[in-house]
């Protein structure tokens, strides 16, 4: 079609993946991944920045097309909305404040507050393993107010995605407060197999030319170009 | 029904308000250069029929004629009339010159801006001619100074007089005047009664209700007593003050000093 | 300049409709349409998650209105002082209530609230001494920084109501006052406040419904209040509707109890037409 | 923990390194949807209040019903709901009339939403302020044979903006502080992009400072206008007290 | 100065409003059970003269005593005066039951209520003890049926007559009236100036300013005519108005129907 696709990403500031700069622009890794993914599709796509809390309402009532937000695929989001392939999956990890130590399990973190981001899979994962154990678990409409209640000590730990808060800890605020716990244990019908485009049901169409561009993406290198900007690892995952 | 030489002619007028009756029939024919006078007791109906004459209140039954013209009227389906065509009411409207109690200056507008609307966006003048027009009449009533002055700044007896002029600007067949004196404090009646005055002896043809005994007396040639919606009385004012018949009557006039 | 105290036509019990002139025929189709309406809402909407969060609805609706009296009470207990010295008081508090009041309702509620809670209170835990304070488990929460922001609201929207309602307290009554003996405080107290309180109570009400209205704002703080409730199903449940028409239909009630019970408050002293 | 203590001005500058350009930019967006929602209120609004007022009872009970709900429920929720649910049933109605979907831009989605808002208080505004116009003056315009719509134009209209001018700009000063709530749907307008600053900063109370001043301003450069205004239309009326 | 039987003495009065003097060294002496009509043109200074006893304006010079204690005032520094205690001014107003043209009823209590706020807050009476006394001022001004309802819903007459119990209600030595009956419509003139008179005939201390010159010829004792922030003429009633010897009184009297 002539109209260009409406890509949502939440807005705010998700490094390494989403972050406006000083000038407006979004940057980021997703940012380039969308750009390669849409250009390889021959999409025309525009990045629309949503409300995080809103972002599934924005899709399904056609406010925007695809979700790219580092959005995992899960078997509660996949009841309403559709995923394509996965693009990236990385370990869910635990950030707290420096000189505490503690583990990132049910005993290790009794007593203690822990904040989430809401509608994530980390929240989904919180309920179920900590909030379950009497661990006071606080969510936030965006990861940042998480981070930066962590360093305010209004909660003494974070449980998120390890490269966002890997990200968080090299800023000058996450250096000083806070240090990385380790992940947490395995739980893959809460955590899902990775991150994928959020789509529409029954959009088929769609769902297979980006399904077809990101294979061709990792096959022809593009993918692991722009990754190395980012991060010394493959985060693509298994 | 039809003779030009009667500015105005009611035939047996009734108006009623829900349950209460407030005409019960009036018929009242005004020629050229009639001053009329109507009184009559509080509540009996007086302004109600200034106010049916040009439809600001609707009859509920008879007619009313300008200039031998016919309103038309059509039955509203439920007891009442409602016109037949706006057009010629607000045409016909625009041949009467109302002056209320409560004078109704437009609050917005200078006193040169209030004389001159009418003439303008409902005659249809230039704006120049209703200007020149204006002038003279605020000149006529001692009003020239104040031409640029809002309302609000005024005593209410140069509103009123101001209010004279507004109406007096369209050129009117017939000026009706609701108790034109009786919001003003004791001391500023005598401003408008003289103005009011020098437009019976131009033989102007007017219609006014009153509670100014001597001076409706003084300027009108006909009298009207109206009491409880019919027409009790009505006369030379000689005959009215002089020899009135009816009990009521006798009694209206001498209750009013 | 505006005068005008509230800041927008509230809603205010003239609103309520009147028994007598609520039924008549084109109403009674009316009704019909919209309890078909309801009925269609109920049977194809989805509302099976309904059971499962009423318990933290209610309790939700119970954070709301903990939110909303105690910051009205507690910023009109701030707003007497502050409607009082801008009408008698010394420049030296005139001023500083003035610009206070200015400052808050040129500025969004939604900027004051994260300014006190992301900005002040990102600062505070940079001091020691505060950290090591009694206050500190106080200050790691969120509600303190929500009532301390609506109060402020209130308190300044309220000054500009209560400074005209000081203002409008005919100076006669006062002087019967002073002409029998009574000292400035009795007066004060007597006189001057209960007849500004009740000149103010109209306008009162209708600032209660809009701080009622405010309150959800405290949610984006982590306040977990009604509305924070329903975003937690929408997020949830992802649906979009649903959850949305419920909340618009339990302010709505919020706000007719509200009213009504200003309402009676109102008529314990009638005040007569205009 | 030394960084803090002095402020770092350049962030607010205009170009790149600073975030001051953006700032301004979300500024830009905000009055743009005050005053489209304004507009598109006082649309609503005039046509309310003389439906209210001269309609029939349908259309009365349909407009009493519209600034009932507007005026009880929050702004926040009205927002969430208009965004989502109006925005959706404005397509399916375009829809039905078989014209494609049109494509709701953010800025056209946020002036609906505020304007659909504001549009139930002007209607009471200007409600009340058409009621206040003295029967009498417009009893006398119709005595003089003007049609009901100039006395409409010529009379009421005018008569009325001294009683509605307090209520109004109350309403453009809200406006211009409701697009705040527009936040909560991810609109680039500038409370959010004050808290994409902050975040991205951490210079949290000086970008949130910054907005204040300029929400400020804009409050009390309108003021200026207001005043202006409100001593035009009240020239024909005596001071009072 | 010490006198105990003179209720009130005023002695070389002065008033300055900036550049306008309004009371120009005025003298005046009440005695137990005087009854003092002050009578006079508008502006000429009796209800600043009346504001003054009370100390709702402060004098520029001169002194009040009440009951003999003199009120001991001190230079503001800018050429006026200011009491030295407000509590002796605070305790000597509880003594002076001032009645006012605008009645000035607190809006927010009942009749009731407005009679026994000052007993209770002011001279610290029992509740019980107040609303007796009230309830029989209340009988006595004709007012025990409407105890309980606000001020709003009665008529200026009724409200007049409920400003006067709450005056009456401090047990004052010294009644002052400040032209109570002309905010008034004139038939509920009547039912005030009779309480008033009733008062007089027990001998009640009072000074009232009037305009109703028949009512303080009957009631009063003594007559000052005050012109022009002096004190014209004074005497008995019947020097006053039946051998006036001033032009100005002359004047004024006549002009007075
Ligand atoms: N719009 C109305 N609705 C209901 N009753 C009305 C209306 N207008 C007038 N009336 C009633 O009609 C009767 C006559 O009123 P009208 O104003 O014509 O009396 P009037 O003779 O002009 O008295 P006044 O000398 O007091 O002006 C009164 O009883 C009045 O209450
Ligand atoms: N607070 C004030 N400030 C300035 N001038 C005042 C003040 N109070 C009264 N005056 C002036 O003092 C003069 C006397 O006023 P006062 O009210 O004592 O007259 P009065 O004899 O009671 O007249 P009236 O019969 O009209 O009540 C008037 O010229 C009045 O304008
Ligand atoms: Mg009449
Ligand atoms: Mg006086």
């Amino acid at each position: 079609s002539a109209e260009a696709l409406k890509v949502g990403v939440a807005a705010e500031p998700y490094p390494p993946f989403t972050a406006p700069d000083a000038s407006g622009k979004w940057e980021g890794w997703e940012v380039e991944l969308m750009n390669a993914v849409c250009a390889e599709a021959k999409l025309e796509c525009v990045l629309t920045p949503v409300a995080w809390d809103g972002i599934i309402p924005a899709l399904t009532s056609k406010k925007i097309d695809m979700i790219m937000s580092s959005m995992s695929i899960t078997d509660e989001r996949l009841k309403t909305i559709d995923f394509s392939d996965k693009y990236y999956n990385t370990p869910t990890g635990v950030i707290g404040t420096k000189g505490v130590d503690f583990k990132p399990t049910p005993e290790g973190l009794a007593g203690k507050t822990i904040g989430v981001q809401v509608s994530t899979v980390h929240q989904a994962y919180a309920a179920k393993h900590f909030a379950a154990a009497g661990i006071e678990v606080k969510e936030y409409q965006t990861q940042d107010e998480a981070n930066n209640d962590l360093a305010a000590g209004r909660v003494d730990a974070v449980q998120a995605d390890a490269i966002a808060l890997k990200a968080f800890l090299a800023t000058d605020q996450g250096k000083e407060c806070c240090d990385y716990k380790g992940d947490v244990a395995e739980d893959v019908a809460v955590i899902g197999p990775g991150v994928g485009v959020g789509l529409r049901k029954g959009e088929t169409e769609l769902k297979d030319k980006l399904n077809a561009a990101i294979k061709a993406i990792r096959d022809n290198g593009t993918y692991d170009t722009f990754s190395k900007k980012y991060f010394d690892f493959d985060i693509y995952g298994e | 029904m039809t003779d030009a030489a009667q500015a105005i002619a009611v035939t047996d007028l009734h108006k009623r308000f829900g349950p209460l009756e407030v005409l019960k029939g009036v018929s009242l024919t005004a020629k050229q250069g009639d001053v009329i006078a109507i009184i009559g007791g509080s509540g009996s109906g007086k302004s109600t029929f200034l106010r049916c004459i040009n439809m600001l209140e609707l009859p509920s039954a008879g007619t009313v004629s300008v200039h031998g013209e016919k309103i038309r009227m059509k039955p509203d389906g439920r007891g009442g009339l409602v016109p037949e065509d706006r057009k010629q009411v607000q045409r016909l409207r625009s041949q009467l010159g109302m002056v209320f109690q409560s004078f109704n200056l437009w609050q917005h507008m200078t006193i040169l801006e209030n004389v001159i609307e009418a003439p303008i966006h409902v005659l249809g003048k230039p704006k120049a001619e209703a200007i020149a027009t204006a002038e003279t009449l605020l000149k006529r009533v001692g009003l020239y100074e104040k031409r640029d002055a809002y309302p609000a700044f005024l005593s209410g007896g140069q509103q009123q007089r101001a209010a004279i002029a507004r109406a007096l600007a369209i050129q009117p067949l017939v000026m009706l005047f609701d108790e034109p004196t009786s919001a003003l404090d004791p001391e500023l009646v005598g401003e408008v009664l003289s103005v009011i005055g020098d437009l019976a002896r131009e033989k102007r043809t007017m219609i006014l209700v009153t509670h100014e005994m001597k001076f409706a007396r003084d300027v009108a040639n006909h009298i009207v007593f109206l009491h409880n919606g019919v027409i009790e009385e009505q006369g030379p004012p000689e005959a009215i003050f002089g020899a009135p018949r009816s009990e009521r009557l006798k009694k209206f006039i001498s209750s009013i000093h | 300049m505006t005068d005008q105290t509230t800041h927008a036509v509230a809603f205010t019990p003239e609103d309520l409709p009147t028994a007598r002139s609520f039924f008549q025929p084109h109403r009674i189709v009316m009704m019909l349409v919209f309890a078909a309406f309801v009925v269609c809402v109920a049977v194809f909407m989805r509302w099976d998650w309904l059971p499962r969060y009423l318990p933290r609805l209610g309790w939700g609706i119970l954070v709301s209105l903990v939110m909303l009296f105690s910051t009205a009470i507690l910023g009109f207990l701030l707003a007497v002082p502050i409607g009082l010295a801008q009408v008698t008081g010394p420049w030296f508090f005139k001023l500083p209530a003035k610009v206070f009041c200015t400052v808050i309702r040129g500025t969004p509620l939604l900027l004051q609230l994260w300014l006190l809670y992301y900005g002040l209170g990102s600062l505070f835990p940079q001091f020691p001494a505060i950290r090591q304070s009694f206050l500190w488990p106080y200050l790691r929460e969120a509600w303190p920084y929500g009532v301390a922001a609506l109060t402020i609201s209130f308190a300044a929207y309220e000054g500009e109501v209560m400074r005209g309602a000081f203002a409008g307290v005919p100076a006669g009554e006062l002087e019967a006052a002073k002409a029998y003996g009574m000292s400035r405080w009795t007066m004060f107290r007597r006189i001057w406040l209960p007849r500004a309180i009740h000149r103010a109570l109209p306008t009162l009400n209708g600032e209660t419904v809009l701080q009622l209205k405010s309150t959800p704002l405290v949610a984006t703080i982590t306040v977990v209040d009604v509305y924070a409730v329903i975003s937690k199903v929408r997020q949830e449940t992802f649906l979009t509707y649903e959850p949305l028409l419920l909340l618009a239909l339990i302010y709505m009630c919020l706000t007719g109890i509200l009213v009504v019970a200003f309402r009676t408050f109102e008529n314990r002293i009638p005040t007569r037409g205009a | 923990m030394a960084s803090d203590s002095i402020v770092n001005w350049s962030l607010l500058a205009l170009s790149a390194p600073g975030w001051g350009g953006v700032l301004l930019q979300g500024f830009v967006n905000s009055i743009q949807i005050a005053i489209g929602g304004f507009a598109l209120g006082l649309t609503l609004g005039v046509g309310g209040a003389f439906g209210k007022l001269y309609g029939g009872p349908i259309l009365r009970d349909l407009l009493e019903c519209y600034t009932t709900v507007v005026r009880a429920v929050p702004e926040l929720v009205l927002i969430l709901l208009l965004y989502y649910a109006g925005t959706d049933l404005l397509n399916q109605l375009l829809a039905l009339f078989s014209i494609g979907p049109v494509d709701i831009s953010g800025l056209m989605a946020g002036i609906f939403v505020i304007g659909v808002v504001q549009g139930a208080y002007s209607t009471e505004v200007l409600r009340g302020a058409i009621k206040a116009v003295p029967a009498g003056q417009i009893e006398a315009a119709r005595a003089y044979g003007m049609s009901p719509l100039k006395v409409l134009r010529r009379i009421t209209l005018p008569a009325m903006l001294p009683y509605a001018i307090p209520g109004l700009s109350n309403l453009w000063l809200i406006a211009t502080k409701d697009t705040a709530l527009l936040a909560v749907v991810g609109f680039s307008e500038l409370t959010l992009v004050t808290r994409q600053a902050a975040g991205t900063t951490k210079a949290y109370l000086l970008f949130f400072l910054a907005a204040g001043a300029l929400y400020l301003a804009l409050t009390l450069v309108s003021n200026i206008f207001i005043g202006m205004l409100e001593r035009h239309a009240r020239r024909g009326f005596a001071e009072q007290r």
